[in-house]
């Protein structure tokens, strides 16, 4: 984010590419990575001077309703968490929550990925729907990114970067750290 | 097997709940009624969480389970199960078995010769487990914390009429250097040649360009130019064209940007309709 | 527009309004009509301080790469015409080509610029035609930097800056050098 970056671009050209570049953030519809932002100036800036540009636009948008943010797969602007109020008084049905069932065997691929179906349910103790696992695929949250070389060789399964840019994450390491075994306390019941 | 409760897969309560209210509900004591029983099943993932949530619930340390009491308790629910939702009993039973075989483990005297620093205790790999679902119980609990797209926050949408737009031709700097080097070219040999190839051609390709527009045809711009007969003659009919237009032979027009031009004789438009004028001039 | 309509409202109370009406545009994907802004608010602005507020986001928005335009279905958020040579950059289709006219009428503007009208076709020898200088104009690429002190005052057209970054080139000096051209240029016809 060093502003040192900018020292060699004009006013006028930083404006200009930074008009440039919200444009596109606005419209891409999914998160722009540095190499595509690069193309779309002619003459593309480093990537030093795109990484403060997009610093920049960061800081025109501080305290409004929408903000850039950087997912796992780029850049790319939403509205703020705090707008949600608002934004559901124009569409009431919420999308519903995923089941635990759904959310544990997120969890476990989440964090032990690569892994198969078999693994997930020796950890949940439980057989594993088709459903869940293809309501997950279905979301574009996992995917199969190969096949364990056992008898059968089931899918083996991992998280995708449309999870990550839905959870408004960078990558896999930004996910809530796992709780220490041993030291575990589930939350308190309200009760 | 467990298919009903996963199929649930959207329509669960959400999963603060699960700590909250529905837990908060159970009965104290063993008996479950039979209401609360199916409250406790939906609530419940499986076998662990039911064996965790009775640990929990007792607050005994995970590391030093009374395997007895737990075992009595965890039978007791799956009993009272087994009378309403068989169908979901099978990991059930499938670990009640395991507690009592841990149980009678333990209830066996030690293989005291061999193995005296090998202080197995058969409860291990069911505390790893319960360990390590809890762990991922506590990380679904997190994970679904986090704000997601669509639910908690908006994704910025802004229209881009891409489609109700032409797309504009490319230009490159080589493009233009070609433009400008058939421009300068075509200077070149109208200020140095022209005479010279005039005398050569040119009144001669005038007098083939108005055969070719004979008729009162509309013809492309470039298809007058024949590159095959090399760049003097290509020279030679621009000055050809620039001729006729100047002596107002003939019209060259363009009906708007990136069009293609067209030329014909000029005062011929009041014969676009048919051919009034034979063949041949 | 009336300014007026906004002198109920406290100035963080219409800031707060704008950030709202500004999200719920941005996020909407589609035009949002007045009775449904209206809802986003728990104590609905009057519909002249709606018109008021938007019309000021429009202001906000002036000069920029996206403007708020009001549609027969509702008012949305959408790319300015200008920004489309920068977003095809990102999803490039096979663009045609420009004809021959238009092409030599750019190299002289670029080359011999400012330049007018008549001294374009003195070099090309040929008339220009309007359309010609019209699409150059609306691609933005020539624009109009003075007038010529002569008898009608003709243009003195000359490239932009939109032109250099689409060709790619830093400035006019990174055109194909003229005297290069000398070599390039058809053999002569004495050979």
């Amino acid at each position: 984010m060093s502003e040192a970056a900018l020292e060699k671009l004009s006013a006028a050209e930083r404006t200009h590419a930074k008009r440039v570049l919200e444009t596109a953030l606005l419209v891409a519809g999914e998160p722009l990575p540095l190499p595509t932002l690069k193309q779309l100036f002619p003459l593309p800036p480093s990537a030093a001077e795109l990484s403060a540009l997009l610093a920049d636009i960061q800081r025109d948008w501080d305290g409004r309703g929408v903000e850039l943010v950087k997912l796992a797969s780029g850049w790319r602007f939403r509205a703020r968490l705090e707008m949600q109020p608002y934004l559901d008084r124009l569409n009431p049905e919420k999308p519903p929550r995923y089941s635990r069932a759904v959310m544990e065997t997120l969890a476990i691929i989440a964090y032990r990925q690569p892994v198969t179906r078999g693994e997930i349910e020796e950890i949940r103790g439980v057989t594993v729907a088709s459903t869940i696992i293809q309501a997950l695929k279905e979301r574009q949250w996992i995917d199969v990114v190969g096949h364990k070389e056992v008898p059968g060789r089931p899918e083996l399964l991992a998280t995708t970067r449309e999870f990550l840019d839905d959870l408004g994450l960078a990558s896999l390491t930004d996910l809530p750290p796992l709780a220490e075994l041993g030291k575990l306390v589930l939350p308190e019941p309200t009760s | 097997m467990n298919a009903t409760v996963d199929a649930e897969v959207l329509a669960m309560p959400i999963l603060a709940h699960v700590f909250g209210e529905p837990l908060s509900e159970l009965p104290q004591d063993l008996y479950i009624p039979p209401d609360a029983l199916r409250v406790l099943l939906e609530s419940f993932e499986g076998p662990l969480d039911l064996l965790l949530y009775l640990i929990r619930k007792q607050n005994i340390d995970i590391l030093d389970i009374p395997m007895a009491a737990v075992t009595a308790q965890y039978m007791q629910y799956v009993e009272a199960m087994q009378t309403s939702r068989l169908e979901l009993a099978a990991e059930y039973l499938l670990m009640a078995a395991m507690l009592i075989e841990i149980k009678s483990r333990l209830l066996l005297p030690k293989p005291a010769s061999q193995h005296e620093g090998d202080e197995h205790d058969p409860r291990a790999e069911l505390v790893r487990r319960l360990l390590e679902y809890e762990q991922i119980k506590l990380a679904a609990y997190e994970l679904d914390r986090l704000p997601q797209a669509g639910r908690d926050f908006q994704l910025v949408a802004v229209l881009f009429e891409r489609d109700a737009v032409v797309v504009l031709p490319d230009v490159n700097p080589a493009d233009l250097r070609a433009a400008w080097h058939a421009i300068l070219a075509r200077a070149k040999r109208r200020q140095h040649h022209t005479v010279q190839l005039e005398a050569l051609s040119v009144r001669e390709q005038m007098s083939h360009i108005l055969r070719v527009l004979s008729g009162g045809r509309y013809v492309e711009f470039r298809e007058l130019f024949d590159a095959v007969r090399g760049v003097p003659m290509l020279v030679v009919t621009f000055i050809a064209v620039l001729e006729l237009v100047k002596e107002k032979h003939i019209m060259v027009s363009q009906d708007e940007g990136f069009v293609p031009i067209y030329v014909r004789l000029a005062g011929s438009e009041i014969e676009r309709v048919g051919s009034l004028v034979g063949e041949g001039a």
